[in-house]
C-alpha cells in the first residue's frame, strides 16, 4: 500500500513518544526507591531498552510479527534479523513503512519489559535480570504479541479488543511481577520498615513523561493519524484525569489527605485501563474507566501487605489490576460509534464481547504468571537473580554500579586513583 | 567558655537570631539534624499506606560564648526558640578549654 | 471537510506537547518555591490538569466553541458532554477531526488555569483551589476563549488578532493572578524573608519543557502543517532567544550579574509576548518584541514589591505584563507577507489594528481581574482559600498532603504502621 | 515545490525535538559536574541557544545554505537576516516551507555548539564564552555545514556522506574541544581531585532527553517522513542500544562494575556515530557501529588522563572519536538497499567511499581544531576565556550568576535587600 | 549529666534505638555525617577510570544523659551498633554543665 | 583526652586533611554545616532583586585527640585551614571523658 507521509510523522512520533516513556519509567520508579538504590533503577531501565530492541531485532519481532506458524500460536522466522524490511505484517494495511511498524512495537516490548524492574526494586541483580529481560522478551512477551496484537494470532481471531496492550503490556507485566516478585523474595525489612520514596519530584517527573508519552502508546496504535487516533488521544489523556480524581478522592477520604504520589499513581492507574479501550469507547466512559482504575488501583496496592509479596513499586496493583479493569471494560464500553470493530454490553453487544474480554484476561495472566515464574526460577539457579545481604544493605548503586547518585556536599575527599 | 548547643525547630531560627544579636551574639554554627524524643514524630502516606516517621526535622546551633554571657544566652534562647507546643528542643552547655580563630590565631575571648 | 492526515498528526502532536507543558510549569515554579512546599506545587499543577479536563468535556468546551448564543458572547450546549463529536466548531475550516481541535483547546484551558498555581504558591488550600479552578475555567476561561478564540466571537469579530492566546491566555492569567493573590494575601513573612528557590535546575528544567511545548502552543495554533505553522515555529523560537537575551543583559547591567533564572525567565517572557503574534510576524520582528518582553519581564517582576501585593512566582509580571507587549506588538509588527489577516503600523495599516488590541488588552484584563476577584472571594468564604498559618509554616507538602518531597539520607526512622 | 502536510509535520517535530536536545544536553552536562558549578552549566547552555540562534538568523544560515559564492566554499547572503524566506536552498527539492528547513538546520547549529560547554566545564567565563559561541558559528559551523550539508558545497559534491553531522557536528564538536581547552588549560587540581558528577540522575535525564531528541536529529535529516526516516530513526535507536552494551560491557570487563553514567554515555556514544550513517546503513550495522562506538568512546576518555587535556566532560572522547568511528563506518557499511546514494566496502563499493570518508574526518578535525584554537586564543586575549581562580574555588554559580543551585534546607536566615 | 556522641553505620540506627529505648533513653538528635578513618574509603567509577572516595557516609548520635545511665548507654551503644567490621565507629562523653527544655525552661535532669 | 572542634571553609579540607596526617591524625568526623559570624553572608540575586544570604557555607570537623597531641592539632589546623581572609572559622577544645571504638569496645586512647 502507498505510504503516507502524515500516517507515517504520526507513527514515527509515537514511536518516539514510547522511547521516551523508558526514561519516565526509569524516574518514575527511582524517585521512589531509597537513595541508595536509585541508580541501580535508572541503570536497569537503561540497559533494558537495549537488551530488549536486540532481541526484538534478532528474533522476538518475528515470533510476534512474522507469519505465522500455524493456529495463531507463533510467528515464523521471515522477519528475523529484521530480514525483509520491506515486507508488511499478514493481515494489517498499513500506509507506512513496515519498519516504522517494527520499530513503534520494539518500544512496547522494551517499555512492558522495564515494567518489572518496579516489582524486583532494590534487590535484583544486574546481569541476573538483564538475562531474565532477554528470555522474557522471546518466551512471554512475543508469544503474548502474536496472539493479540497480530491479526492472525488466536486471541485476536476469537475477537479479543486491546487497543494498546491491556492484555499484552499491563496484565502481562502485572502477573509476570506477581511471580518474579515470588521468586525474589521480600526486599530486608519489608513490611516493617517504610522505604518512603526518596525524591517524589523526580517521580512526578516520570509520570509527567508517561502521561505525554502515553499519547504515543495509545494514539500511536491507530497506526493512521485520522479520527481514531484523536479519539484514543483523547480517551488516554481523560482516563489519567478520571483515574487522578478517583484516586485522590479516595486517598483523601480514607486518610484526611490527597497525596502528590497518589495524583501521579491514579493518573498511571488511568492510562493502564484506557490503554485496551482508547480506540473503542468514547470519552465519557473514558473518565469513567478513570475514575474506576484510580479506586481499583487505590485498593490493589494494598493487597500486597495482605498477601505478604514484596511487589516493591506496585506492577501488581497498579498495571495488574487496572489492566484487568480497563479489558474487561472495552466488553462494557466499546461503541460502534468510536470503532466499528465492536459493541460492549452498553452499545446492545450483549454479553459476547465481555467473554472475550475475561478470556483474554484469564489467559494473558496464566500463560505470563506461569512462564515468567519459570524464567525467573532457572535464572535464579544459574546466573542468580539477587544481590547478596550486604550489597542490599549498603545499597545496590555502590555495591552494584560503584556509582553515588547524589554528591551535593561538593564532594570534598576524591581523588583519583591513577592518571 | 562555654559551648552552648540547641536544638530547635527549624522555622524558630529566623525569631532566635535577632534575640542573640541584642546580645552580642552574632557567631554561631548552624546543622540540620533530625531529632528524636518526645514529640513522636509524624504519619506520612505512600500509596494509601500509612507509616510512621519516628523523627523531625530541627536545626541544631552551637556558639561558643564567654562564661558571663552563658546565662542571659540560655534564657534568650528559650524565649526565643519557645511555641509552647512539644519538641521545642533542648539546650545544654558544656565547657571549652581553647578557643581559636584560624584567621589570625588569637586565642581565647578575643577569638570570639 | 476532508481529513488530512498530516495536518492531524500535527495537531495531535501539538496537543500532546501542550500537555506536556503542565508538568513543565509543575516544575518550573516546584523549583522556585522552598523545598517543603514543592510538592504542593506539583500536586496543584498535576490535579489541575485533570480537573479542567473534566469541566472542559462536560460544559466548557461547548461554551467556548459551541454555535454562538448571540452577540458573540457565549458558545451554546451543543458540544455539552463531547456531544457531536465530529460536527465542526461554528467558523473553523479545518482538514483535522473536530475531536482534534478540542482536545487541542482542552489543554490550552488547563495550562491558562495552571499558571495562577504561581501566584498563590505555598499558601492556597488544595481543595479550595480546585474547586476555584473549576470555576474560574467556566466563567473566566471559556467567555474569554469564545470572544476571541471562537471565529464568532465579538473580539475575534473585531478583528482583534490574538494567534495562541496573548489576551486568552497570558493577560487573563496575568490579570486574574493579581485578582488571586489580593484576596488571598501576602506569605507569612513576604517581602521580609527571601524564599529563594530550593531548586534552580528544577526549574531550569521546567523551562526546557516549556520551550519545547511552546512550539505546541503556538505553531500548532496554525492548525495545519504549512507555512504559517512553519513562521510561528520560529518565531516562537527567536522570541524566547531574545527575551532570554533581554532579560539576561538588562539584569547584567542593573547587578552585575546574569543569573540562569534570569535567562529561564526571559525565556519565557519572550514565549509569552510572542503568543499572540508568532502567526502574524516574521522573524525579525519576533526577536525584537523578545527582546522588549524580556526588558519589560524584569522590571515588572519588580512591582510587586513596590505596590506590595504577593504574586509569589510572578505570573502578573511575566504574564500579565509580556502579555500586554504581545498583544500590543502584533498591532505595530504585524505583516501581511506572513499573514493576510492583518497588517499592522510598521506594515502600512495604521493606528486601526493597534487600537483592536488595545481593545482586547483592557477587555481580558478587565474582566478577568473582576470575575476572578469574585470566584475567589466566593471560595475564600466558603470552602477557605487559604491553608492556616501553622500549615505554612510547617510547609504544605507536610501539612496538607502528608508527604516529603526529598528523602536523601535514606530515610531511617520510618516504619509502616500496621501491615 | 509542493508542500506536503506530512513532510512539514515530521520536519517541525524534528526542529522542536532537536531544541529539546539542548536542555537535555544541559542535564546531561550539569549533573556531571560538581553541584557549585552545575548552574553556570545551564546558564552557558540555555545562552547559547539564543546567541547562536540569533547570530544564524543574521548572517549564519545564508553563509551555510545561501547560494554558492565560488567553489563550494561558502554560502553567499541571500539569506541574510532570514530574507527570502520563501527561496528554497540551492540544490534541494523539498515538500517543506523553506523556512522550516532553516530553522531545522537553526537547532543543529544550536547544539553543535553547545556541546562546547561540556569540554570548557567549571571554568569557562559566561561572556568570554558567549562571544566566542557568537565567532564560532560563524567561522566553524557555517562553513563546514556549507561543505557537507548544502548540496552545492565542496565535500558534498565529492560524495561525503554525513547524514546527519558526523563531520559537521560531531567531529567539528570533538576537534574544537581539543583547541579550546588546550587554550584554556586544566581546571584547578585536575588531575589530581576526582570531581566525581553531583547527581547521576540529573545526567540521566538528560541522556534521555537526549536519546529521544537524537531522532529528530537523525531521522528528521531524512527531510520527510518515509522509509527512509523510518529507517534512519530505527537505525539510531539500535546504535544507542549497541553503544550502552558496548560501554557497559567493557567497563564491566574492565572494572567489574557496569555504571550508570557508562550505560548512558555508551548510548550517546552510539548516537554520535549512528549520526554520520543513519540514513545510509541497515539496522544489523547500526547495532554493529554502536557496539563500536561504545568501546571506542570508553577507550577514548581515558585519553585525556594520558595526553594530559582538561576536556572535562569528555566531548573530544565521546564526540571526537566516535564521530570519527561513524564517519568512517558510513564507508564501510553504506548499502544501496536503504539509501542509493552510495556503497561501502561491504556493498562492494569498494575503497572509494571509505576515501571520501577519511577525507571528510581529516578536513573537518583540522579546519575546527585550527579556526578554534584561533578564536579561543582571540577571545582569551581581549574579553577573556577563563575565570579567576578564587572564582573557580568558590564555584561559578555563585561566583558568576550569584545563585545557588540547591537550597534544600529550606533557606533558613535569606531576607530581601530592600523592597 | 554527659552528652554522649557515637557515630555509627548509617543502617545500624534501626538496632541501636530500640537498644536505647530498652533504658529508657528515647530522646537524641542525628546527624548525617562523613567519616575518615581506619575504614579507608572506597573506589568509585567515573566512566571506566577508579577514583578513591575517602570518607564513608555515619550517622553522628548525640545523646544527653544522667550520669548513672552512662556506663550502661555505652554498653548498649557498643553492642548494638557492632558488626564487627571496620569503621563501626566511635563514642566519646563530655560533661554537661547546664541541660534546658525549650517549652518549659525544666532546668537539669528533668529537662532530659 | 579532647574533643577538637573545627570550623573551616569548605575547600580548605582537601589542605588540612594531609597537616593532620603528618601528625598522625587520620580519624575525622565532618559535617556540613551553616556558619553565621563576621563574614556578612553574601548577597545573592533572584529575578533582578537582589537578597542577603546571611549565612556562609561551612564545614565541621571533630576529632578527638590525646591531650599530648592537641597543641600541635590546633596549630597544623590553623596553618591548614588559614586564608587569612574573613570568616576562615573557629577552632574549640572540649573535655572527653570516656572514648570507646565500637568494633572493639576498646576504651580510652587505645580507642582512637
Ligand atoms: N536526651 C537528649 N539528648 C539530645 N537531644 C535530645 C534529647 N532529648 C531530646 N533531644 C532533642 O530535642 C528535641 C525535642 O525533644 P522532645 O523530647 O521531642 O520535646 P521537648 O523537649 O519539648 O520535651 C528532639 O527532637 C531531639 O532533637
Ligand atoms: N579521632 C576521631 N575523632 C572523631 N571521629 C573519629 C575519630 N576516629 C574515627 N572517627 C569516626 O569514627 C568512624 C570509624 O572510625 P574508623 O577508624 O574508620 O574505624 P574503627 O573505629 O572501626 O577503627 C570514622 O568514619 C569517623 O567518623
Ligand atoms: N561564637 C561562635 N560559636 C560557634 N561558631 C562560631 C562562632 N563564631 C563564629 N563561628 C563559626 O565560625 C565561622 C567563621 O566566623 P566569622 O566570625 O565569620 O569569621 P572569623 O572567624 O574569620 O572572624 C562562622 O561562619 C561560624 O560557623
Amino acid at each position: 500500500m502507498p505510504i503516507d507521509a502524515g500516517d507515517t510523522a504520526w507513527l514515527m512520533l509515537c514511536t518516539a513518544l514510547v522511547l521516551f516513556m523508558a526514561p519516565g519509567l526509569a524516574f518514575f520508579y527511582g524517585g521512589m526507591v531509597r537513595s541508595k538504590h536509585v541508580l541501580s533503577m535508572l541503570a536497569q531501565n537503561f540497559a533494558v531498552i537495549a537488551v530488549v530492541s536486540v532481541v526484538w531485532v534478532v528474533v522476538g519481532y518475528t515470533l510476534a510479527f512474522g507469519p505465522d506458524v500455524g493456529g495463531g500460536l507463533l510467528g515464523g522466522l521471515h522477519f528475523a534479523g529484521f530480514a525483509n524490511p520491506n515486507d508488511a505484517v499478514p493481515g494489517l494495511h498499513l500506509h507506512v513503512p513496515p519498519i516504522a511498524y517494527a520499530t513503534f512495537q520494539m518500544m512496547f516490548a522494551v517499555l512492558t519489559t522495564a515494567l518489572l524492574t518496579g516489582a524486583g526494586a532494590d534487590r535484583m541483580r544486574f546481569s541476573g535480570f538483564l538475562a531474565f529481560a532477554g528470555l522474557w522478551v522471546l518466551l512471554v512477551y512475543a508469544p503474548l504479541a502474536h496472539w493479540v496484537f497480530s491479526p492472525v494470532g488466536w486471541l485476536a481471531r476469537r475477537g479479543l479488543l486491546d487497543f494498546a496492550g491491556g492484555t499484552v503490556v499491563e496484565i502481562n507485566a502485572g502477573a509476570s511481577a506477581l511471580a518474579l516478585v515470588l521468586v525474589l523474595g521480600k526486599r530486608r525489612g519489608w513490611p516493617h520498615d517504610a522505604m518512603a520514596p526518596h525524591s517524589l519530584p523526580l517521580t512526578l517527573l516520570g509520570a509527567g513523561i508517561l502521561w505525554f508519552g502515553w499519547f504515543g502508546f495509545n494514539a500511536g496504535s491507530a497506526l493512521s493519524a485520522g479520527d481514531l487516533a484523536a479519539q484514543a488521544l483523547v480517551s488516554t489523556h481523560l482516563a489519567a484525569c478520571g483515574g487522578l480524581l478517583g484516586w485522590a478522592a479516595l486517598e483523601w477520604r480514607a486518610t484526611g489527605h490527597a497525596t502528590t504520589l497518589g495524583a501521579a499513581s491514579g493518573a498511571i492507574a488511568g492510562l493502564v485501563a484506557i490503554t485496551p479501550a482508547a480506540g473503542y469507547v468514547n470519552s465519557g466512559a473514558a473518565i469513567v474507566i478513570g475514575l474506576l482504575a484510580g479506586a481499583a488501583g487505590l485498593y490493589a496496592v494494598r493487597l500486597k501487605f495482605r498477601h505478604g509479596y514484596d511487589d516493591s513499586l506496585d506492577v501488581v496493583g497498579v498495571h495488574g489490576v487496572c489492566g484487568v479493569v480497563g479489558t474487561l471494560a472495552v466488553g462494557l464500553f466499546a461503541t460502534h460509534t468510536v470503532n466499528p470493530a465492536g459493541r460492549g454490553l452498553f452499545d446492545g453487544g450483549g454479553l459476547h464481547l465481555l467473554g472475550t474480554q475475561a478470556l483474554g484476561v484469564v489467559v494473558a495472566a496464566g500463560y505470563a504468571f506461569a512462564v515468567t515464574a519459570l524464567i525467573a526460577l532457572v535464572v535464579q539457579k544459574t546466573i542468580g537473580l539477587r544481590v547478596a545481604d550486604h550489597m542490599e544493605l549498603q545499597g545496590l548503586d555502590r555495591a552494584v554500579h560503584a556509582e553515588t547518585a547524589y554528591e551535593h556536599g561538593g564532594g570534598f575527599g576524591s581523588s583519583n586513583r591513577s592518571f | 567558655m562555654q559551648l552552648i548547643t540547641a536544638i530547635i525547630k527549624p522555622f524558630m531560627l529566623d525569631q532566635v537570631r535577632p534575640a542573640l544579636e541584642q546580645l552580642g551574639v552574632y557567631g554561631m554554627t548552624v546543622t540540620e539534624v533530625s531529632g528524636f524524643g518526645r514529640q513522636k514524630g509524624h504519619t506520612e502516606i505512600y500509596r494509601g499506606a500509612e507509616y510512621q516517621v519516628s523523627f523531625n526535622p530541627k536545626l541544631r546551633l552551637e556558639m561558643v560564648v564567654d562564661d558571663l554571657q552563658v546565662d542571659a544566652v540560655l534564657d534568650a534562647l528559650v524565649s526565643s526558640a519557645r511555641t509552647g507546643s512539644i519538641g521545642d528542643g533542648k539546650i545544654w552547655t558544656t565547657p571549652v578549654g581553647a578557643l581559636v580563630r584560624v584567621r589570625t590565631g588569637e586565642r581565647g575571648t578575643d577569638a570570639l
